[in-house]
């Protein structure tokens, strides 16, 4: 595949074409930072933490969803950026109930990472006055509402992935929510194959593994991940043959 | 058998949440043409919640699982689509229904006062059915009728240039109408001997 | 030239901030010679005194004694430091919040439970119990703050890179691993 | 049968037996004007004339919207070889005295008469608008006997679809749904590109509240969209449209479903069109309540039965679009310009408006003003002669402060702009838009922080929240909006929501959330001094907490409080 030659953060690189620019920039050495984006599920470009500049372009663009072009300069770190990356997240945190001291992902959370990443040290906004009930219904899950992000990296690893369709997005703007099925309870999701991927995808700790307390998350994200990259080169194999 | 059938037992299945649509009920039927003439195809999701709307008054769940298995759309995604629809609603509406709008010309002109006046009258929060049923008051975003603004639709009838008191004068006179309507047909019944 | 002054105070948060600035070892005999420890939980100091160089909050605001006092302290301290995650956006203190009135509260825990030991309200008039606020505040939505130091608690390495900074008069520069929350 | 020789026969036929009247009488039909009692209007007159044995002589039409809608039900008399006659406010007695003094013996009834010199009628001039309240909307042979369908089968009888192409970019029409973007530029791209399962879609999923531009050309004049639809369809080679319709317009819907039906009868739409190879169909799809559905791609979302959440962007709908085939998406008044841009060509249509502002732009006018309605005016136009003139002024002797363009993702234009030409860089400049057509004139007692919260409430209730700045940011600006306004605002809150508006702006993911700080950005602006009047001193918010000590804690707290946005 013909190259494509740009500047990230002034490092020159070449990238295939149709790669897009946050895998471009692994390859200059530039971690963008993310949080909707997931390798093995689709791009939404929802979360707008990676957002980048480019040289000539008027509006920072999505990192994950903006392929290379030649000749691109891109600035991944300015400070324009960064300080609004920090609002985005603050305002990320004062959405739900996010609080790591009483959270299962502890240290393995990405948004606890962002924020100790962009320097989020403190929120200036306010959670809202109530906290959402948890749905403990399944038998070996749980999801908590007040501390999802709604990246949608559940949803479209239980569609695209496992194709159970389980995991939806209903309502809209501030309401809008996960249900899984019709709104039922999850346990009471006919659908559900209990396979667990949505939990691996969750960045925080919105979906979670019973019987394991504050820092104890223990699923691997990569896993969705590595099963589709792994479904993608085994389909192409003639192993049996 | 039919795809109604067929998701009246799934949702049977599914308990509670959803129990099957009896099949002698005439909306069934009404549901059952609108599928057929969208085709039973899924793009025609929100044709049909609308038409499930009109027939029923809202949208419950044994209905919707319906809609799912008769479209063949995952249940979560039905739901998501109905729910980010603000026409939609989950709710049985109240007997009548007032209508204030919210445009902005409206805004410019009281809406807000509009609001507030019938609300206290009556009782009702924005957005609410009053708990014996009689009244649902709404918001709408711009009906378009902003020449007459601020505006309010009483059981769709619209109220021009409205002070509060016109519209609750003809929210009352929406109930009474109702009511004595009712009354007619209980005298007429009795009339007959109480045949009704 | 006098030693800085350097005060610390335990608003509502469980004092696990102050435990882990008690982690420091022996570091805290060198603070100890280079600062005066004018006002902290661990000094018996009545009054919060005038002057104070900095000054580290640990709890979120939760009650008329904390409000009192971190105002009172903001007017007496040149730099406020939000100590922990308490103090810094309410953290596990102002879980309360989302439960509602905190009277129900109150009745709950001291009359209501089954835990409960005198099965009576304690009597806010002899002062026993500081009237609680309606919400638990973090520092910063009552005061100006001029430094975070973010932790549940924060580790003593966390501590000792923010006191060293600000006693050398430069603002802290904590690196990310030493801001994460949690 | 061809549609292009029945045509003639149509209108021919139309013509002639319209002129067997001598009298014609217009009533306003439109939703504003059957508000006002216009049904009564119609009876009366109708009884009347049936009264009087006048069936023959006098032509009763329900018409479409006539503009002036504050004045309403408006009705026109139009008698062979005089003049026609305006009434307005017609109730249903005006109607009988109308009927039985002006219909039957010819004396007008001077005290319900309306100059047609009148401002509000001389100063406009009607391209989209130009059947409006001239046919009857519910006949496709009036539509016809009006020069309806004619652009269409000339462009197909003798156009290139290149030429179609070259005549719209040569008139300078720019699209009106807001953005403004050149539609001819549009038409070329779809042109361009290659698949035989192409579509249109004519948006009129008219979201901006206080604007029903758009609703009145589907109500009262459906057959313009369609013809506007298929020429697009012609110069692009798409072979399906669709019409998307917001729900709150049944009556649109039903007239559309109405002019497609004739239409197809006349085959005016359907296969082998003209008797050439040119197939084009259309239908209608419903929205269900989603002003984000007025974005190109969340519309096509909903036109597929999803949720109306944007995509990103490109891919553009030119290149994918509907079910991954090549779209493009025209607002219903930009088609609505086509049939006369077509029949009276492009020098005449570019000799209107402004060197980058071509044409017209129907308006929604509203707000504190004597009359208020529909108008259409040309580009370029000042804001003070929409008021004054058209307008009436602002009612009630009071002063004007703003006007609002582009509803919640505009902004206002103070008084000291008042001469500004009304088009789409000068506006862009004052920093509000050209949006769709919605203005709302404010007078002196209006409080600007109060509009720009009304605006923000209303993006936040209408993000889709799919994407973190709007979903979240929207939420939170209209919180600092509401401190502000009641009372509750610091400086740290204004600098805050000035932060917010950077972001927002910045970041979102569609034109919502882009434009959403507008009207708080133009507020802003230009009645800064109205938000700082509004400012509490730092720790205010502390005061009857116990523990504050009440009143002194407020003034204590404001010597040390906070003030700066972030202290890092």
């Amino acid at each position: 595949m013909a190259g494509v030659n740009l500047k990230i953060d002034g490092v020159e690189i070449e990238a295939p074409a149709g790669e897009n620019l946050m895998q471009a920039a692994v390859r200059a050495g530039v971690r963008v930072p993310g949080l909707c984006q997931l390798d093995g599920l689709s791009v939404v470009g929802a979360c707008r933490m990676c957002m980048v500049e480019i040289a000539g372009t008027p509006r920072p663009r999505p990192a994950c969803a903006t392929p290379v072009g030649e000749s691109m300069d891109v600035h991944t770190d300015t400070p324009r950026l960064r300080e609004h990356r920090r609002v985005l997240l603050e305002m990320l945190f004062a959405e739900g109930q996010h609080i790591c001291a009483a959270c299962v992902a502890s240290g393995a959370c990405e948004l606890q990472n962002l924020a100790a990443e962009l320097g989020v040290d403190h929120v200036n906004f306010t959670p809202p006055p109530t906290r959402l009930e948890m749905d403990l219904s399944h038998p070996r899950f749980g999801y908590d509402p007040s501390r999802c992000v709604l990246c949608t990296r559940c949803v479209r690893a239980c569609a695209e992935v496992e194709g159970a369709f389980t995991w939806g997005v209903a309502g809209r703007g501030r309401e809008t929510h996960l249900v899984a099925d019709l709104g039922v309870p999850w346990g009471e999701a006919e659908s559900c194959t209990s396979c667990g991927k949505c939990v691996s995808a969750c960045p925080v700790g919105a979906l979670f593994e019973k019987g394991t307390s504050v820092g104890e998350r223990r699923v691997p994200r990569a896993l969705v991940s590595t099963l589709t990259a792994r479904r993608e080169r085994e389909s192409h194999r003639e192993v049996l043959k | 058998m039919s795809a109604l059938r067929s998701a009246a037992a799934a949702a049977g299945a599914a308990g509670a949440a959803a129990g099957p649509l009896p099949a002698d009920d005439p909306r069934v039927a009404l549901l059952t043409t609108q599928l057929k003439k969208v085709r039973y195809r899924a793009d025609a999701l929100i044709d049909v919640l609308h038409a499930v709307q009109d027939i029923y008054g809202y949208l419950s769940p044994e209905v919707l699982t319906t809609v799912a298995d008769a479209l063949q759309l995952p249940p979560s995604r039905v739901l998501g689509v109905a729910t980010f629809y603000h026409l939609f609603t989950f709710e049985a509406r109240g007997d009548h229904t007032c209508t204030v709008c919210t445009g902005t010309a409206c805004f410019v002109k009281g809406a807000d006062a509009l609001m507030a006046g019938v609300s206290e009258a009556f009782g009702v929060a924005q957005g609410a059915t009053r708990e014996d049923g009689s009244l649902s008051l709404l918001e709408a975003r711009c009906i378009g009728s902003c020449g007459l603004a601020p505006v309010a639709l009483v059981d769709g009838t619209i109220v021009a240039k409205a002070k509060p008191d016109a519209v609750i004068a003809a929210i009352r006179n929406a109930m009474e109408a109702s009511v004595s309507a009712e009354g007619a047909v209980r005298e007429a019944a009795a009339g007959e001997g109480g045949a009704a | 030239m006098s030693k800085p002054r350097v005060a610390t105070v335990w608003l509502a948060g469980c004092a696990g901030c102050h435990m882990s600035f008690l982690d420091l070892d022996e570091w805290l005999i060198e603070l100890a010679q280079a600062v005066d420890l004018v006002y902290s939980p661990i000094a018996d100091v009545k009054e919060f005194p005038a002057d104070v160089d900095v000054t580290l909050v640990e709890g979120a605001v939760a009650n008329a004694d904390n409000l009192e006092l971190l105002l009172q302290l903001r007017e007496r301290s040149k730099i406020v430091v939000a100590f922990g995650d308490c103090a810094v956006h309410g953290n596990v203190s102002a879980m309360r919040n989302p439960l509602g009135d905190p009277g129900e509260l109150v009745a709950e825990a001291y009359r209501d439970a089954v835990t409960s030991l005198h099965g009576h309200l304690p009597d806010p008039e002899n002062g026993i119990v500081p009237a609680l606020l309606p919400r638990v505040m973090p520092a910063h939505e009552v005061v100006r703050v001029d430094a975070y130091l973010p932790g549940c608690p924060p580790s003593a390495d966390r501590i000792r890179t923010a006191v060293e900074a600000l006693l050398a008069g430069t603002s802290p520069e904590l690196a990310p691993t030493q801001r994460r929350f949690g | 049968m061809s549609g292009g020789v029945d045509l003639f026969d149509l209108a021919q036929k139309e013509r002639e037996e319209q002129a067997t009247y001598r009298r014609t009488v217009l009533c306003c039909g439109s939703t504003a004007c059957l508000s006002g009692g216009a049904q009564a209007t119609q009876d009366a007159i109708r009884d009347a004339v049936a009264e009087k044995g006048l069936e023959q002589d006098v032509r009763l039409v329900a018409t479409g919207c006539m503009g002036l809608c504050s004045r309403g039900p408006l009705v026109k008399v139009r008698t062979r070889g005089e003049d026609d006659v305006l009434y307005a406010d017609v109730d249903a007695d005006a109607g009988r005295r109308i009927a039985e003094q002006h219909l039957t013996a010819g004396q007008p009834v001077e005290d319900k008469a309306l100059s047609l010199e009148h401002p509000f009628f001389a100063r406009q001039v009607r391209v989209v608008l130009e059947n409006m309240g001239e046919i009857d909307p519910n006949r496709i042979e009036d539509y016809i006997a009006h020069g309806g369908y004619r652009a269409l089968r000339d462009a197909v009888n003798t156009m290139t679809p290149a030429g179609v192409i070259d005549v719209v970019q040569r008139s300078g029409l720019r699209g009106r749904g807001g953005g403004g973007y050149p539609a001819g530029s549009k038409w070329k791209l779809l042109n361009e590109a290659k698949s035989d399962q192409k579509t249109i879609i004519a948006n009129g999923d008219e979201g901006d509240p206080g604007a029903y531009m758009d609703r009145t050309v589907m109500e009262d004049d459906p057959h313009r969209v369609l013809e506007g639809m298929a020429i697009a369809a012609y110069a692009t080679g798409a072979v399906k449209g669709y019409i998307y319709v917001r729900a709150e317009y049944p009556v649109a819907v039903r007239r559309l479903e109405q002019a497609i039906r004739q239409a197809k009868r006349h085959k005016l739409l359907g296969k082998n069109l003209f008797d050439t190879d040119f197939s084009f169909d259309v239908e209608i799809r419903i929205g269900a309540g989603a002003f984000v559905c007025g974005e190109e791609t969340a519309l096509m979302a909903s036109i597929m039965g999803q949720r109306g959440t944007p995509v990103l962007r490109p891919p553009y709908p030119t290149e994918r679009g509907l079910w991954g085939q090549p779209s493009m998406i025209n607002n219903v008044e930009t088609l609505a310009n086509v049939p006369t841009i077509m029949r009276r060509g492009a020098d005449w249509f570019a000799s209107i408006g402004t060197d980058s502002s071509r044409g017209t732009k129907v308006f929604a006018l509203a707000g504190k003003l004597d009359n208020t309605g529909l108008i259409e005016v040309p580009m370029g136009i000042t804001l003070r002669e929409i008021i004054e003139e058209i307008g009436g002024g602002v009612a009630g002797g009071k002063a004007f402060k703003a006007a609002q363009t582009g509803g919640p993702s505009g902004g206002c234009i103070p008084l000291k702009h008042i001469d500004t030409p009304m088009d789409y860089d000068s506006l862009l400049a004052l920093g509000s838009i050209m949006g769709s057509g919605g203005l709302i004139v404010m007078d002196e007692d209006v409080a600007m922080p109060e509009v720009a919260r009304f605006f923000m409430r209303f993006c936040m209730d209408e993000s889709c929240g799919k994407c973190l700045p709007c979903r979240a940011g929207t939420y939170e600006m209209h919180e600092l909006l509401d401190a502000l306004v009641t009372g509750r605002g610091t400086a740290a809150t204004l600098a805050r929501l000035e932060t917010l508006c950077e972001v927002v702006r910045t970041n979102s993911l569609c034109g919502l959330g882009q434009t959403a700080p507008n009207p708080v950005l133009s507020t802003l602006h230009y009645f800064r001094p109205e938000y700082e009047a509004l400012l509490v001193p730092d720790g205010a918010h502390l005061a009857g907490l116990p523990g504050a000590h009440a009143a002194a804690a407020a003034d204590r707290a404001s010597a040390s409080a906070n003030t700066s946005e972030r202290s890092a």
